[in-house]
């Protein structure tokens, strides 16, 4: 086990940088998200997550897919090029590092999103475990083990040391880069964080809180329970939670255009926007009940379906933390375990 | 044309216009070939492909010429939208972005269909990608039983493809056409009246298969029909109609339950409909 | 990287809407162009019924195609055809010059002007007042889509 | 607060039971004892579920926007800020008077969480309100905060505790004791600043936004049917924040709608998820509507016209150098 001390942290930012764009969680104007780094940047490794998921490095909000050019019956596509810039991604919780894998079953799933892929292989992602785990965390509910977060290469803040492990390929690659900065340590003391951090997990108010197995089985007694009536009244149906949230992949596609050619871009599309399904004669779910009964079914039900029991959500928290009137999917779990009609 | 590793999926190719047929007052036939000649890429009836209007967006429109025809593609395509608005505007020999094919065909090459007696419902539009199936199943004429096409529409001018309808197809072997129209119309002789009630005097007898595409609300009348002629759920094939984008699966839209019509859709057998949530 | 953009290229031609009522201002225009009185070319002129038909989103929208400068132009407070429209207006754009130097944009970029169909003189003077604020004001980068005109 | 609580259930018990409204708006608690979300309870075993406590910030006045469309009466527990919302609602034909009973329920200032974590609060098991002590029981320890320091921004420029609308006035009135701050302290600050600075600021702050609509859904005087940016068709409708002169519109626009109508209750900028302080906006045009019109409190009362809606002959003249009408 390596580690490296905190005197030496900017070397290591500055020599990782050197190998590609390094995005690091940041205090950027009283709130911590990824940016990227440069030498002024106030670099954040206490803060427990980023007030934005970090699926924005693989799967940003706009995205320029292609140009059109016309002239006269003359037509011509021309593809953006695939990005190829080398990117690292520091400091990676262990709930945004199984997000990637959600993400990876729908945009990898044959057929294969091609930006999305060239952005994911071309990212080596240095994942950090967690040592203050928040109350709104629920990790522990999709077995994500958080004290030891995986990716290409893991680390571990314990006290001003940061221990370093390798654990693929890419991530011994990058770990010759920067060996000379890394000095042996010993890996007792991240076993010791890691049974502290699982004690304080065990405390915390959301520990045992479980998906019910008839949520995802009994789907038609779920989706005609009488619960969503009382949930979703107060849901405003704004996209907040959508946006912020690190598995939500739907997008829309857009033209945009400019003076003598379009632009045809990707923008990140949300559920629960009122027009998400209109179509010429009808909207299937016009009422702000069927979106957030969408939302969630999806969630819990749909994707686990077509993924082998895969759930769309990581337990972050983000969801209870941003949104306007505080309602989120372990109220929407837990409402639907208790209701006698399910 | 593109200078990139691999093309994306969301990239259209460059076909040609070649040929524009006004069928009716709001519907055209498009005849679109590769800059090359010849079928952009190949198909299954039932198909359907995404074609661009630049600056307007993208939309999708099922193939309406049959896959045996290896020189061209057709659409037919009605004038309802910002999108159908900019085709319609198109001339001959104008390029168009094209990407596909997208979803799944009807079963034509399993025993679900081969040697069946077949029904074809059609409503207005619906016709068209009932057009492909038609036109492969008369080019592979002997390993399918009986064709009857029904076919509704507002008014005699609103029939697409009407040369083919009173010439071509009853010429066929075994193949009847029978058409109707909403209300009387000088000049026309032929049946008056709904599609559902229509199939009531025609009598079918229950033992054959349907394909049924139209508007919605047809759809469900013409089930409820079938259903009181004796047909069973599992015996009509349908289309579903809903908001595509990516025609990939990815993108949400088109989600219903577990799911996604753009992929596994959009022909579905009405039992597997019901699986399905109601939210269609 | 916005700075630079503004002062580098003054030579550039600046691009200038003008919304004119179609009872005053426009009849004023006519009557500029009568007593052949010119205005720059490059000011377009978009005819409105009243100057109060003028949603603050059509100037903003202007903005962010590409246009340099807005002026609106109505009847004098009094004489308008629908007898309040201009009394609105000048609630209206007051709050939003107001709003607009809250947000940093240049002070003359927008301007209302009250033209009567009589005023030809006052109409080519204005414009070409107006269009020699905004060549001095150089390009309009703060509120235009940078994907227009690249 | 919890003697508050219990007469709002009390009261709600009885109107459920006469049936003389079929829904009442209040707040039921979630996980962790901050994050309450409103509610609608139409049967007396959910009233069991109500609660009313320093973490009920939420304006519910909007929610009755669905009641009055359905025609179905509603009874509403509005804090004094919440009146001004309602009453801006019935002015804007969105809420019917008749259909609502607005009982008013005193407030001496919520507390806002984020100012709690900020200071580095994690794992929060319980939070217990004695009086003006709000101690914090957390995985990682206790912490105690006085309430004063820890209050919404919203409450901290708290427009006083007496009712704009209140069918039914429930306790005593409480007053919020604090340090006044003045809601107009963040434009002044802004308007001594350069042109430069200004744009520096907006376009910064501009940025963050996701184009999430929380502003817009959660805000009582942004009440149309269908909104303009819901519209594929008006160019406007920028799902993606292509860039900053896209958000800065959307913004202005959203600001401009509400001009006039906007009764302060600082729910946007509290919600925000990017933490913008749209707030500064709407405050810049309620102030120069004030200075240019004549002093305007909307939501103040049922029937005075709308200052947009109005004029008068010797209103200012939107540019100096023009001649004055008559």
């Amino acid at each position: 086990m390596l580690k490296i001390n905190k005197a030496k942290w900017l070397e290591l930012f500055a020599a990782l940088s050197a190998q590609g764009t390094l995005y690091v969680p940041a205090n950027v104007d009283d709130k911590v998200d990824f940016t990227i780094w440069q030498n002024a940047t106030e670099v954040d490794l206490q803060a427990t997550q980023t007030a934005k998921s970090i699926k924005n490095i693989f799967f940003p909000q706009v995205e320029n897919l292609l140009d059109f050019k016309t002239d006269g019956l003359k037509l011509s596509v021309e593809q953006r090029m695939l990005p190829e810039e080398a990117t690292i991604a520091f400091g990676v919780r262990g709930c945004d590092v199984r997000s990637f894998e959600v993400l990876d079953k729908v945009f990898l799933k044959d057929p294969v999103d091609t930006f999305y892929k060239a952005r994911r292989e071309n990212c080596t992602i240095v994942s950090l475990a967690c040592s203050a785990p928040d109350e709104t965390c629920f990790c522990g509910t999709f077995a994500i083990d958080a004290t030891n977060p995986g990716g290409d290469v893991t680390t571990w803040l314990v006290g001003d040391e940061l221990f370093w492990q390798a654990n693929t390929d890419k991530g011994s690659q990058l770990t010759e880069k920067v060996k000379t900065l890394l000095v042996e340590g010993d890996a007792a003391e991240v076993a010791a964080q890691q049974k502290a951090t699982k004690e304080i997990m065990a405390k915390m108010p959301l520990a045992d809180f479980k998906i019910a197995a008839k949520i995802p089985a009994e789907q038609e007694k779920v989706f005609n329970s009488t619960v969503w009536q009382q949930l979703s009244g107060t849901c405003l149906s704004c996209c907040a939670c959508t946006y912020v949230c690190p598995t939500c992949h739907c997008y829309d596609v857009r033209d945009f255009e400019v003076d003598n050619k379009v632009e045809r871009f990707r923008c990140w599309d949300s559920c629960m926007c009122k027009d998400f399904t209109k179509m010429a004669a009808v909207n299937p779910r016009v009422s702000r009940l069927e979106r957030f009964r969408q939302r969630y079914m999806h969630k819990l039900v749909y994707f686990p379906e077509n993924n082998e029991g895969t759930f769309a959500c990581v337990g972050c928290g983000r969801c209870l933390q941003k949104c306007p009137v505080n309602l989120n999917i372990v109220k929407v779990a837990k409402a639907l375990e208790v209701a006698k009609d399910v | 044309m593109c200078n990139c590793g691999s093309k994306d999926v969301l990239t259209p190719q460059i076909g040609v216009v070649t040929e524009i047929r006004t069928e009716t007052s709001d519907v055209k036939t498009f005849r679109i070939e590769k800059p090359e000649g010849g079928m952009v890429f190949d198909f299954m009836p039932g198909q359907c492909a995404m074609l661009s209007a630049p600056g307007m967006g993208e939309a999708i429109f099922s193939i309406t010429s049959s896959p045996t025809t290896k020189d061209y593609m057709e659409f037919s395509i009605k004038r309802c939208g910002e999108i159908t608005e900019c085709l319609h505007a198109m001339e001959v020999g104008q390029q168009i972005a094209i990407r596909g094919p997208y979803g799944k065909s009807f079963p034509v090459t399993t025993d679900a269909l081969k040697h069946k007696d077949l029904i074809f419902i059609a409503g207005g539009i619906g016709l068209a990608p009932l057009h492909s199936v038609i036109d492969y199943m008369l080019a592979k004429r002997e390993d399918y039983g009986s064709i009857d096409v029904v076919y509704g529409a507002r008014s005699k001018e609103d029939f697409v493809d009407y040369k083919e309808l009173s010439e071509v197809w009853p010429q066929e072997k075994n193949t009847k056409v029978h058409l109707t129209i909403d209300r009387a119309q000088e000049g026309w002789t032929g049946n008056v009246g709904f599609v559902p009630q229509f199939l009531k005097d025609l009598k079918f007898t229950p033992d054959k298969t349907v394909l049924l595409c139209g508007p919605p609300i047809m759809i469900k009348l013409c089930l409820a029909a079938l259903i009181e002629m004796g047909f069973e759920k599992t015996q009509v094939y349908t289309t579903l109609e809903f908001r595509m984008k990516c025609g990939v699966g990815k993108c949400g839209r088109c989600n219903v339950g577990n799911k996604y019509v753009c992929k596994d859709g959009p022909v579905f057998r009405c039992d597997e409909i019901d699986e399905l949530p109601d939210e269609y | 990287m916005l700075e630079a953009a503004a002062c580098e290229n003054t030579n550039h031609e600046p691009l200038i809407v003008a919304f004119c009522c179609n009872w005053c201002s426009y009849a004023g225009a006519d009557g500029a162009g009568t007593a052949r009185k010119t205005y720059p070319a490059n000011i377009k002129i978009i005819k409105v019924p009243c100057s109060c038909r003028v949603n603050p989103l059509f100037i903003l929208r202007a903005f962010l195609r590409g246009a340099d400068g807005v002026i609106l132009c109505g009847c004098h407070p009094g004489d308008c055809h629908y007898t309040s429209g201009n009394y609105y207006t000048r609630r209206r754009m007051k709050l939003l010059m107001s709003m607009l130097s809250f947000l940093g944009i240049e002070e003359g970029r927008m301007r209302v002007e009250w033209v009567s169909a009589a005023e030809g003189n006052k109409f080519s003077e204005t414009m070409n007042s107006f269009a020699e604020t905004i060549k001095g004001l150089g390009e309009n980068v703060k509120l235009r889509d940078l994907r227009c005109k690249k | 607060m919890q003697k508050i609580a219990e007469l709002i259930k009390k009261e709600a018990e009885s109107l459920l039971k006469e049936k003389k409204v079929t829904a009442v708006l209040a707040w039921q608690p979630g996980e962790f004892y901050y994050d309450n979300s409103p509610a609608y309870f139409t049967s007396l075993e959910q009233l069991d579920k109500l609660v009313y406590n320093e973490f009920c910030p939420a304006n519910l006045s909007k929610y009755l926007m669905t009641g009055s469309k359905k025609k179905e009466t509603m009874a509403i527990f509005a804090k004094p800020c919440d009146t001004y919302g309602i009453n801006q609602l019935i002015k804007d034909h969105r809420v019917k008077r008749e259909l609502i009973t607005v009982i008013g329920i005193p407030c001496s200032g919520m507390i806002d969480i984020k100012k709690i974590k900020a200071q580095g609060v994690k794992g929060i098991i319980s939070v217990a309100v004695e009086g003006e002590k709000v101690i914090v029981k957390t995985a990682y320890g206790e912490k105690t905060f006085n309430k004063t320091d820890i209050l919404l921004a919203k409450c901290m420029s708290c427009k006083g505790s007496d009712y704009m609308i209140a069918d039914k006035e429930l306790g005593e009135k409480m007053e919020v004791k604090c340090q006044k701050l003045d809601p107009l302290a963040g434009v002044t600050k802004l308007e001594a600043m350069t042109s430069k600075e200004r744009f520096a600021f907006w376009q910064e702050e501009l940025s963050k936004c996701i184009r999430c609509n929380a502003c817009r859904d959660i805000c009582p005087a942004c009440s149309c049917e269908q909104c303009i940016f819901d519209n594929q068709e008006a160019a406007v409708a920028g799902k993606a924040s292509a860039n900053t002169a896209e958000e800065q519109m959307f913004h202005i626009i959203r600001a401009y709608h509400v001009a006039g109508r906007c009764v302060g209750c600082g729910e946007c900028a509290r919600v925000c998820p990017q933490g913008i302080q749209l707030g500064l906006l709407n405050t810049k045009f309620s102030k120069d509507i004030s200075m240019f019109y004549g002093k305007y409190q909307p939501g103040a009362d049922t029937d005075s016209k709308a200052p947009l809606v109005d004029y008068k002959f010797d209103d200012v003249e939107p540019t100096i150098s023009a001649k004055g009408g008559r």
